[in-house]
Order: C-alpha cells, then structure tokens, then sequence
C-alpha cells in the first residue's frame, strides 16, 4: 500500500549525495511539483539519472544553478546552456549515454539484470573505455545496469494502492525508473479508488510504489 | 489439525500486512487461508498476475485466468496483468517481498533442491530459481520427511541444487529452523512435537536456539 | 497494416527447419487453432521455442508426438511425458532455461539487445558452460537473445492494423514474442476496427504484427 | 518551391504505403507533408508513439504529447503510446522501417556526423545513435551546404561519427546520392541543378549512376 504524503515529505526522504532517478523527457512527464520543492531544500552532493536536465532555470535545471548536481548521467544536456556551462568549469560530472542505452540500463537495474549487450555506439565515441563482445559475428558494447536511492517520477493516476497509469507522452522514463529505485515516489495528477483503474490497463503495478504525492501548483 | 493445514497456518504468521507474496505449488498454496484478518498480502503469480484471490468454483474458472500452478484463480480488486518478461523483472529485480516454497531436499547450509526430479532427465524449472534468486525472504514450507519417511533436512542434497542462496525459514509440521550463517537453527517445536523425535527425522546438523516463547515453554 | 489469414495461409507461412516461437503458458495464452493446424501440415525440423511443450497430445504436444521438433526451448517440459520420452530416446533436443531467463531472452531478442547477465541460476547445473562475470561484485551467468522465424501468438483483441490487446494471464509470453520474430502471427478472437482500441491500453504496437487469423473451433 | 521544402517533397517519394517511418528535427519532420494521397505512413516519435498526426494549432496543444523534438503533436487513429526503453527497443530492434534525419556532415564512405557540435563539449546525444543502428534504412534529408556555405559531405569528418553504419540515401537541395559498398552514388539531380555544381559544392569523391529517369533527360 503506497502512502500518501506532499511534495516537503517526499523531499525529505532525499538524502545528501544520493543518486536519485527523475522521470521525464524534457519537462514532459517530469514530476515538477516535487522537483520545485526539492530546488527549495537543501539536499546536496546529488547524482541524478534523467534524459535530460531540465530547461534553464525550470525543472531540475534549478538544481543545476544552485549546485547540488554533483553528477549527471542522460542522453541530451545540450539543450540547458546552464548545464554546458557548469559541465565545463568542472563544477558538474557528465555521463553521456544513447537514449536507448539509458532507458534500457534502468529497466536492467530494475529488472535485477546486471548489465547486457547493446550495438547501438559501436565505433563511436561514446564506445571509448566500453568492453566490446562479438555475439553471432556482431559487435556489441556491454552496458551496466542502473539503480538508484530515490526515483521520482510522474504518473497520470494513481489507486491507493499505488498502481499507476499514465498520460500519453508522458509516460517516457516514468516506468521504467518506477522499477529501479530504492524508494519510489510518483507524483500524481489524481489518487482513485481501488478497483477504478483495470487490471489490463495498469502499466505500473503497485509493488513497486513506495509513495504517492498529488501534483499542486507549480509555479515554472 | 492435519499436518499440512498446520504447516500453512504456522507458516502464514510470518507474513506482513503488505507483503507481495509469490507462493509454489502445494503447501503454499494453503497459506493465505490461515492468515489472520488484519494482515492483507498481495499475491504475486510468475506467470503474470498481482493480486490473486481464492480459487473460484468450477463453474466461475475462467481458462485465461490460471496461477503459477496453472490452477483456476480469482483477482482481488487492484490486481494487474503483465507479461512474463516484466513478472521476472519483478522477482529477480527484488520486488516480491515473500516467497513460500515446497522443496524436496534441503541441506545443512539452509540451500534447497525443489526443481530436478529424482532419477529423471532435468527436463522442468519453471521460476523457482528466479525466485530463490530475487524474493527478499525465502520461507520452506514442506512435511519434515519426504514419502518415503526419509528426511528431507539432509547433510547434503543428493538432487540438484535450486540455487547457491539459503532459504530464511523452513516451516515442517515438527518444527521451524531458521537459517543463519550458512548453518540451521532450530528456533520452534510444533505442539505435540518433541525435540528428540525432531533429531530423529532431521538428517542434518542443527544449533539450537529457542526463540522466546519457546524458552518460556520450559522446552 | 496486418494482413488478415486464415489458420491454413499461417501455417503455410512456416518452412522446414524454421525456429518458431509459440505463445502461451501450458495451454493458457497459446494459438490453439494455428497450433492445431500445424499438426495437420507437413513442416518438420522445426525448432520450438515456448515454455512448454503442451499437454499429452494437445497443442504443442501433438508436434512430438509427430516428431517433427528438432529442438524445443523452454522452462518446463516435465508436466508432458511425451516430451521426456522424445528426450530419452533422442529424438528431441531440450534446452532448459530458467523461466525468467527464457522470457528475458526473449525480450531481448526483440529489442535488439545481444545478451544480458541474470543472477538467477549462478552455481546451479543450468549454469555449466555459461560464461560468468562479476558485476558490483555480485556474480551474473551470460545469457544470449533469442529470435526466431516465425512467432506464433494469442491476443485477445486485434484492430486492422494490428494493434493487440491481451485477456487476463494469457498475456504471458505473447508480447515478447511479438517483438522477436521475422513473421508474427497473432491468433485473436476478434479483430475490430481501428480507433477501437485506446492508444492507452494497446499491449502490443502494429509494427510488430505482420498476421492476424481469427480463433476457431477448436478440437482440444 | 525553397530549397527545405524541395528535399523534404522528394524525399517523401522514397516512403512506401505502410511504412514504419522515424523522423528527426528540422527538413525531415516536413516529409509526411509531401505524401501523396494513397501512401500512408506511421510516425514513431522514440519519446514513446506510435502513430504522430500534424501539429495542433497553439490553441490545441496538449502538454502531455509531444514529439522527440519537444513540439506539440496530435495522434492518428490506431495510435499507441508506450515507455522509453519499449520504443527503443523497437528501433534497436528493426521494427522501423525508414528514419529520416538531418546531419551536419557525411563522410565519403556514407557515415554522418549529426550528434556533436563543432566546438562544444560533447554532451548530447539523444537517439541518433540507436536510429543509425537500428532502423531499416536510414535517409538523410539536408541542405548540401551548411550556413557557411561549405560543404556537408565531406572526405572525412571533422566532427565525431554518430555510427559506423552508412545512411542508404542522402537528399539535398541539388542531388541525391545512394550509398553503396562504402561508396557514395550520384544517382539524380535536383532540377535546375547541374553536375558542376554538385562537384563544387560536394568535398568527397562520388561516383555517377544515373538513375533511369535521369538518364531519359540526357545529363
């Protein structure tokens, strides 16, 4: 049974130097009501896992001018000058990874697969210092998996259970990193009952949801 | 009581109100029956389903809705469906609380044998080792002797092993071992039971430590 | 768009020697009335990869009888003595998978992944000969992605371009299985019309379906 | 008709009815607007559709939907929406037909260079990488020259290869080229543009193979 708790509680379970997962692409799917409250905390020292770092000064983009983003590992950062920048004095740690490989290494974190073979980067830059593995005469990169202390996620609705659904182009990251955490906090437009979301359409079932928060006024 | 009933019912006090539960055929099955009303658990079957109820009759058993041991099934409310992939994900990733397995063999390290069948090809696995492998605590819920009266507590499985992790608990109708550092510990007799006819069916070594009401049992 | 068949122009669609991958858990989930006809075609050496082999000359199990598998993959064929007593005289190879590692494989197989590292089955017999790596100090058994030629699967509900929907635990391994085939056949009991499916609750994307066929009766 | 508007329109021509079609930001999100009437196409956006419609009026837009390139989409009948490692697996995994991206520059053998900036520190990438992979066949839809007016397609690059794989066509403004056995082919011309140009505004070696309708018009 998920517990319900805003967007302050759900900050405090964030410790300094945690790895935290946050869903999204871009501020889609993002859970911004809880990444606000986070850019009013203090927590530092953080790693996050997100494709992207927010937009500059909006999202987890915050977080980054403040610096309290010791490290980061996403696949498109250049989009925030301000992330570029702090990359650059050295004040910010990057990890880059092709989208593909970040979504698949946190459902392999998740899933308790310890890492696998990807041929998506092979030759290329983002290759360098990777152990390479011929399978059936085909080159491939082995990527490890990902987990993290903390995910915060966005989802459309949740029961009081904490099975999920989400919300077209929304859904993104979210699932996966729902799996891949520790402790799991999904920001929601909605709680329901029990029983009003299908057992067919559910995509996250609730034994993977620690706590659910209800999205509130986000002032971006 | 009979023996099985007692097993089920010992077996279900150690479960949480909250518990994902994966639970094997047989003996586990019968857990969720003894479980006291304010302790809710979440069934958990590989093949694709959180949440499943009671057996239905046999004129509600719906062909697409079978557990683990593909046995008609009911969901509670709040149950989903998935595919295998995301089921496993779920146990070898560390989501499934609990797991209630039968065994044939278990040895002195607290490792068990419930997959390849005595004298035949290893042709059948199905999840059990994805389950001793991921499920954060692994209970044994099985009779103390195998058909044959032999115990199934041994010093050394003659079967193959499931996987190199020790189960947590081994519930049997005599008694509970739990295991800690790679050896048993008896920590319970059953009623009626004695700890002599216990060393007599168990053909393992054992310490001994009695939980408290135990101790205040004068055992 | 999903061509639409009959049970007679799938089978035709499987050639001597093609590896198949066949939906279902036992009996549940499984393409009966393609399984069916199957048995009344011709295609032999064919290697089968599905959790189980049917029930005594049902579904799958009808093919050993005819000795026309070469090979099964799967996790859990002891439940068919005819499919032990294939094994003992030799007539059919068996590769044993632990459960999760077949549906994994599976997965990856359609995601374009080349293997992947499981804990599950380390020190165990099923991991002889399998490559082993520590990961994070904990040790993992290598597993390669499986394909196959032609995948035979069980939705519930297809639209015209393929989109399918699955019923209740007979989803099992059909959407995997969907994804890691070269020919995908999916046997539904309804085919309605586009736009009847939510984008929401569709399972499986009409890119991986290349064949619909409409259950039929069925002699079980 | 402008230069953007002339490749996105001819590279339409190369999309077959039923295709599963990926598009990048920029000249390749305008090729579904040259379709004609009876080829129907399927837009997967990796951020999680299948089944991208024409852009809303600003009015219309829903902040829950939008495409890889962050704009505001609509969907189509049939349409699905799906997490990121599902939709990436199915680009790795071959079940995109086309994918049609933009580049900054391609060397002699067909490799682009399309994910890094020239002068900047490496740190997006995105999905071009797993595009490049994955997908069926790859077209590049680019103006021939970049805003300096220097060539795109070039001996080598200068900026860091997004793939080994060589793209399968490029369309420019002034010619399109196949590439085959590590070598690029003039296979047509833009009309207005002559030979001489394409050489002189080309940095890479290519060899001619008019296509037959190109050879009709007597180049």
């Amino acid at each position: 049974m998920a517990k319900i708790i805003d967007a302050k509680e759900a900050v405090a379970l964030i410790k300094d130097g945690d790895c935290l997962m946050v869903g999204g692409f871009g501020l889609v799917g993002c859970p911004l009501t809880i990444v606000n409250e986070l850019s009013q905390s203090h927590a530092k020292d953080l790693t996050i896992i997100s494709n992207n770092l927010g937009e500059p000064g909006k999202g987890l983009g915050v977080l980054v001018l403040q610096k309290r983003v010791k490290k980061a590992i996403g696949s498109y950062f250049t989009s925030n000058p301000d992330v570029v920048q702090a990359n650059q004095k050295g004040e910010l740690e990057i990890q880059l990874l092709p989208q593909g490989t970040l979504a698949e290494a946190i459902r392999a974190g998740g899933a308790g697969i310890g890492g696998f073979y990807t041929p998506t980067g092979v030759g290329t830059k983002l290759a360098e210092g990777k152990e390479r593995k011929l399978i059936n005469g085909k080159e491939y990169l082995f990527e490890p998996s990902l987990r993290a202390d903390v995910a915060l996620i966005r989802a459309y609705k949740a029961d009081r259970l904490g099975n999920l659904i989400y919300r077209k182009s929304s859904r993104n990251f979210n699932p996966m990193m729902a799996t891949a955490a520790a402790t799991v906090i999904a920001e929601v437009d909605e709680i329901v009952d029990v029983g009003a979301l299908s057992a067919e359409e559910i995509v996250t079932p609730h034994l993977f949801v620690d706590y659910l928060t209800v999205k509130g006024e986000c002032r971006l | 009581m009979k023996a099985k009933e007692y097993i089920a019912a010992r077996t279900a006090k150690e479960l949480q109100d909250g518990d994902v539960v994966n639970l094997g055929i047989g003996i586990p099955t019968l857990v969720v029956d003894y479980l006291p009303r304010d302790v809710r658990v979440f069934v958990h079957s590989e093949n694709g389903i959180l949440g499943v109820g009671p057996s239905p009759g046999p004129e509600h058993a719906d062909a697409d809705l079978v557990n683990a041991g593909k046995l008609p099934v009911t969901v509670e409310e709040g149950s989903s469906f998935f595919d295998s992939a995301a089921s496993f994900g779920m146990i070898r990733g560390g989501h499934v609380d609990v797991t209630i397995l039968g065994t044939l063999e278990i040895n002195q390290r607290g490792q068990i044998a419930n997959w390849a069948v005595p004298g035949k090809a290893v042709l059948g696995v199905g999840g059990a080792m994805d389950l001793l492998e991921g499920a954060g605590k692994v209970i044994v819920a099985t009779m103390h002797t195998n058909k044959d009266g032999q115990p199934k507590i041994v010093k050394e499985t003659s079967l193959e092993l499931t996987s190199l992790r020790p189960v947590d608990l081994i519930v049997t109708e005599l008694a509970v071992f739990c295991v800690r550092d790679g050896r048993l510990r008896l920590i319970e007799l059953a009623p009626h039971s004695t700890l002599e006819e216990v060393r007599q069916k168990t053909g393992a070594e054992f310490d001994i430590e009695w939980r408290e009401n135990m101790e205040t049992k004068g055992v």
